[in-house]
């Protein structure tokens, strides 16, 4: 039962999912969520936070609808709602960077974009990515690290209305990694932007988030939210070792 | 034209999961149905277009009782079953081989690609009547000739699959020592498995059309030697006859062996074959 | 080839359900072999190309194709020899009723011809229309070369206007409301021969022969004396109806087709017509069709039966 | 057997780089040698085993010159050429879209498959005799046989092609709302193109074999009507010289047309075909 | 040209590469090592350091014997001379999990054991890795997280005398890649081993190396070393944090 729903105009990002379970080729039935409840809201900056393998890839798929069969329901925001052809509001940075081996680094971005985003000028995206000139590489001449920025470079020129992000900076090296977090908030802000991060980086989901969405083992669920009031630009290494500190007596053992 | 598990999102709206599949058949039942369905439009075409070039099934099926019953039908059957059986062995083996090598060696590949051509267009006839003047008129020309002739399709096909391999699956294998036994059953063979589902079907198929052609020029029995015979005397319910027992043995191991085999083989896929 | 070891053994390959068949199964059955001191071995083949590979390829002792095949084997090389089996041919046969009444009205017409464009049949009918009406064939007329079962059928369908076909397609034609307009046989005697000439002969290797000699005698009286009795007794065509797999009117016309095509007379005169047709076929079908031999190759009638 | 590039490690010891390949021959050259061989194989052959039935390349030639002259050959190889062309676009457009929907599809695989195998493994004779009787001796009735007897093997192939689509690339163009020509160009193409290569190649040589059939069936023109003249006069060197012909044209396609596009579209793997 | 050379008891893992360039497909030359050169001492346990792109997967391909197509020599430590066929002495993990995807976990893991191993008890390994539940899944159902913990599993199984590791606790929450690190210190000094890591975490390679290469930005050589002479077990924060900072201080703008 897929039943679609007139929607207002601030619409935030509510999920609940009662129960996503695998069944794997071998029989094993593997609970991977159970009552996974949480709402973003619309124009956040939310993290997943939780332990490898609890079912933090799951949530997204659910969420991207790559995945239809679980139980419980799910709402995007405001921005998916188009008509299917039309702009593509929606992007996301998968955990593997997924690009086609077949396409260059810079075709890869293009086939993304809308049709009439085709043609835009992308040499400051390629540029801030550090990709500037590995445009015409194929992703097998690239490194894992320069492969997972094609990845961003992709979902950030989309210009998208909802951006998932799964782990989008791991495997990159911290001043890389710092650059790049520095470019999602320039996309994320450019426009109203809803987001949803998973990362295993609590610096990182500090520094980003409005709200960090702490996940239990598997099968996930919420364990808690850790909401980050504080405008960004006052989040200094001073500031984020207070946050730190209060995450870590609220969610002790977490990260 | 695209896979079918990327539905559409519902994006903006709610959505709910437990996509409802309709009341799924099962798998023996479907064939049944199937079948079924195939007979009747079948027998529809029949009453449609009467002619005595197109046989109703009824009509065919008498026949086909008739022959069971006097013995031929299986005395013929078994024959050609036999021989498309040892060709399709060697065809595969031979042919995989010379496959995988051309798709892993860039030079040799580019010297023997003329040959491949060559041979893969070279018509049946041709080998098959060399065949039996160089080699006489017995079983071993006649096997020896449709392998020949089936050899250069098979190494088309395993060439292209050498050629997809994905390199870091071997480099994993080398930088572990796995021993040569370990990589073609665990590194290659997977891998190659779509390659050799289709080089196997199509090429019992193409196998047995040429069997039929080596059992016309120079055989005393086969399906072939029969359907040929009917064919002089126009007598086509004869020849479908001939035609669908043959047909009904392939969908017998299509069924009860290849289907389960190749279930087990891609159970690992996401979407299992 | 490998020469029979076993004393008085022939080893012959026909086509199953061909016409030579029919005749060998009166031979076995009625055991003529066994009477002139051989044992007939038959063995079947679903084609008649396939008894021509056969005997290349040295597994069988004899078959029986046509003397043109023999002749052009025979200049490469080849030491076949051929002792005549049948006058039969084939025929043009239009729709009773059909607005074809000679040679002439072919023209514009829709013709299905079997065996190809090299077919004697074709060449000999073809020469006819030339000499006599001026008429060129091939290019005045639709000519469609096909499998003669396919042509057969599609006559009877209508698609074709005149088809000339192998002689027991003719026969069954005939028994479905055709009749004949012209046979090859009526055509080679237009063009000089003066009797029937044996289109089809037992073909054997001259070595063979001549290590076998009893063999070949034994089996050419076997042969004889099979031929009599198809020729005398009609029972005779009713036990072998289902060989034939023809029955009543069919079965009639083929019975009666066949025992005009016994030959009958001397093989020395039946050597020099099909001499002289040769001459004819060579221009017609020119080198493609005899190679570079411009007469028919001596010996192709086995010498023995000249003497 | 294994992929070749994995070669071995030299550990506990000194290795030095640069690995030295041997002066590399040019395609073009590669292929000519390759030819040479093949003809210089091709001559001993026939002079070790003398035999009417396997003439050495210089009579082959003699006749093919003949031929040539006299227009014949170009005629008839014309007809034969386009009759292939004709099958091939058919079999493979129509094939692929049925094989794809078959992989895609597992219920409509499941309902067709014995379909398919019945169609597998039909005689070309069959098809080919129905398509005459019903459609007329013409030349669409001839098309049309041949299409249909290569169509299920094109399914075949490119149904193993679908079933090994990567789902993670089909995701993402779902995700990133890949129109449908993108999907299919960018997306689904390239993941079939060794497939696609795989049919095309065998598919072409099949092709033209059933159209010896077709020709000889009933057709008065094309080289499988010449081939079987000079099978009824066992002129082997003239059925070569047309074999050769045919092959001649598919050699100068494969390595002028097919070839360059197949490198370009594998441009991206480590190791381009 | 690869010569052999006698090579004595104790031999270090001694890298020599002038030049390493790829031509990308679109014909771009890509120098990725240039001049790089070091040594680590038999037994030690290495990290090397540099920014995303640099070249350091290119470098462990090389001394895995993967890509042949360099200038320069380089020399394996001891473990690795054994003639081909025994033991399996070096094992590797991946930048990319790099399983069978139609082999299970456990198939995966027993099939890279050589032939004398292939029934050893693994389970304590599999507990440990938290795969405890997962050996009869097969790589497509695992998540990226638990992909590289097989791999891990793989490697530590074979009891290499040579480890290779590329970004092995990349994508890993912090609580398991600081158990992960615990037991690869567990498995490295078990036995002689010669480890070379790659990682971008700092923290990291202070806790678990005896010394640092710190690579430059590409073409990859080095810009120095940074020797941890210190026993791992006196490694706590408090001289964590200095370590740091000297590191810092010896390469500004690192990490
Ligand atoms: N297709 C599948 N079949 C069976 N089990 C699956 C499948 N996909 C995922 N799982 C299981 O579901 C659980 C959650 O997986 P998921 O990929 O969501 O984890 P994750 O939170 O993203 O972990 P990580 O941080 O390691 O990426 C895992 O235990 C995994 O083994
Ligand atoms: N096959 C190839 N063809 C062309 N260029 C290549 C190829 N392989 C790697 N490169 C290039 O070599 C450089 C080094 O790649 P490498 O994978 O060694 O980086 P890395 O240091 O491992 O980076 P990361 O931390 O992102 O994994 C990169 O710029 C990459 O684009
Ligand atoms: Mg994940
Ligand atoms: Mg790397």
């Amino acid at each position: 039962m897929n039943d679609m729903q007139p929607v207002g105009a601030v619409v935030p990002l509510r999920v609940d999912i009662a129960e996503k379970t695998f069944r794997s080729a071998q029989g094993v039935s593997i609970t991977a969520l159970q009552d996974l409840s949480f709402e973003v809201r619309q124009g956040e900056f939310a993290c997943l936070l939780g332990p490898s393998g609890c079912g933090k890839t799951t949530t997204l798929r659910i969420l991207l609808g790559l995945d239809k069969d679980f139980s419980g329901s799910f709402q995007l925001p405001e921005g998916g709602q188009l008509p299917e052809g039309s702009l593509s509001r929606i992007a996301a940075v998968f955990q593997e960077p997924t690009l086609l081996p077949w396409r260059t680094v810079e075709q890869n971005v293009r086939l993304a974009l809308p049709k009439s985003l085709r043609t835009k000028n992308l040499d400051g995206l390629f540029d801030t990515l550090g990709l500037a000139g590995m445009r015409s590489l194929y992703p097998a001449e690239l490194s894992l690290g320069l492969a997972r920025r094609a990845a961003l470079a992709r979902a950030f020129a989309t210009e998208p209305a909802v951006l998932f992000l799964d782990e989008p900076f791991a495997s990159l090296d911290e001043q890389t990694a710092e650059r790049l977090r520095h470019l999602l908030l320039t996309v994320w802000s450019a426009r109203p932007t809803t987001a949803l991060m998973v990362t295993h980086n609590l610096r990182e989901a500090l520094m980003l988030s409005d709200r960090i969405i702490v996940l239990a083992q598997r099968p996930a669920h919420v364990l808690g939210m850790f909401d980050v009031r504080l405008p960004r630009h006052y989040r200094n290494p001073q500031v984020m070792s207070d946050l730190s500190r209060s995450f870590h007596q609220k969610f002790p053992g977490v990260a | 034209m695209s896979a079918p598990d990327t539905g559409d999102r519902t994006p903006g709206a709610v959505a709910d999961g437990q996509s409802s599949f309709a009341t799924v058949l099962t798998p023996a039942l479907t064939v049944a149905v199937s079948l079924l369905g195939l007979c009747l439009l079948w027998g529809f075409a029949a009453n449609a277009w009467p002619s005595r070039a197109f046989p109703g099934p009824g009509q065919v099926w008498q026949v086909l009782l008739a022959e069971a019953a006097s013995g031929d039908l299986f005395y013929h059957l078994g024959a050609t079953l036999g021989r498309v059986a040892a060709a399709y062995v060697i065809a595969m083996v031979v042919g995989s081989v010379i496959g995988v090598a051309l798709g892993s060696y860039r030079s040799a590949d580019r010297f023997f690609s003329p040959w491949v051509i060559l041979f893969l267009n070279i018509p049946a006839l041709v080998v098959i009547v060399l065949a039996y003047i160089w080699f006489g008129l017995n079983e071993a020309a006649a096997i020896g000739a449709v392998a020949v002739n089936k050899i250069p399709n098979v190494v088309v096909t395993m060439r292209e699959g050498a050629r997809a391999l994905d390199p870091s699956y071997a480099e994993m294998a080398a930088v572990y020592r796995f021993g040569l036994l370990d990589r073609i059953r665990h590194v290659l063979l997977p891998q190659l498995q779509p390659y050799l589902a289709a080089a196997s079907r199509s090429g019992i198929a193409l196998i047995w059309k040429i069997v039929l052609v080596v059992e016309l020029l120079g055989r005393s029995n086969g399906v072939g030697f029969q359907i040929y015979l009917y064919f002089q005397l126009f007598d086509v319910a004869a020849i479908l006859a001939y035609t669908l027992a043959f047909v009904a043995v392939m969908l017998v191991i299509e069924l009860l062996l290849v289907q389960p085999v190749e279930r087990h083989a891609t159970r690992w896929r996401r979407r299992p074959a | 080839t490998t020469p029979s070891f076993a004393m008085g053994k022939v080893r012959i390959g026909v086509l199953k359900f061909g016409t030579v068949s029919w005749a060998l199964d009166t031979m076995k059955h009625h055991q003529f072999d066994a009477a002139n001191g051989i044992d007939v071995e038959v063995i079947d083949f679903a084609g008649e190309d396939a008894t021509n590979v056969a005997m290349l390829a040295g597994a069988i002792d004899m078959i029986v194709t046509d003397w043109l095949w023999v002749s052009r084997q025979r200049s490469e090389g080849v030491d076949l020899a051929l002792v005549p089996y049948s006058t039969a041919v084939g025929a043009v046969m239009v729709k009773e009723g059909a607005p074809i009444r000679t040679i002439a009205d072919l023209e514009r017409k829709k013709i299905g011809v079997a065996g190809g464009p090299l077919d004697k049949s074709w060449l000999l009918i073809q020469a006819l229309a030339r000499r006599d009406h001026g008429l060129d064939l091939p290019v005045t007329s639709d000519i469609v070369f096909g499998a003669p079962p396919l042509i057969s059928e599609k006559a009877m369908q209508g698609e074709l206007d005149a088809v000339l076909n192998f002689w027991h397609f003719c026969a069954r034609l005939e028994a479905n409301g055709f009749h004949r307009l012209i046979g090859a046989d009526d055509a080679a005697k237009a063009l000089g021969a003066s009797g029937a000439v044996s289109a089809l002969g037992y073909v054997f290797h001259d070595k063979w022969a001549n290590e076998n000699p009893d063999a070949i005698r034994g089996f050419i009286k076997a042969s004889a004396q099979s031929k009599d009795l198809l020729a005398r007794s009609d029972d005779e065509w009713l036990r072998l109806a289902p060989i034939i797999r023809a029955q009543g009117q069919e079965l009639a016309k083929l019975r009666d087709r066949y025992r005009e095509g016994i030959p009958r007379r001397p093989v020395a005169e039946d050597a020099a017509d099909a001499g002289k047709l040769y001459r004819v076929l060579a221009e017609i079908g020119g080198e493609r069709l005899v190679g570079r031999a411009p007469e028919m190759a001596p010996g192709t009638f086995w010498r023995e039966l000249l003497k």
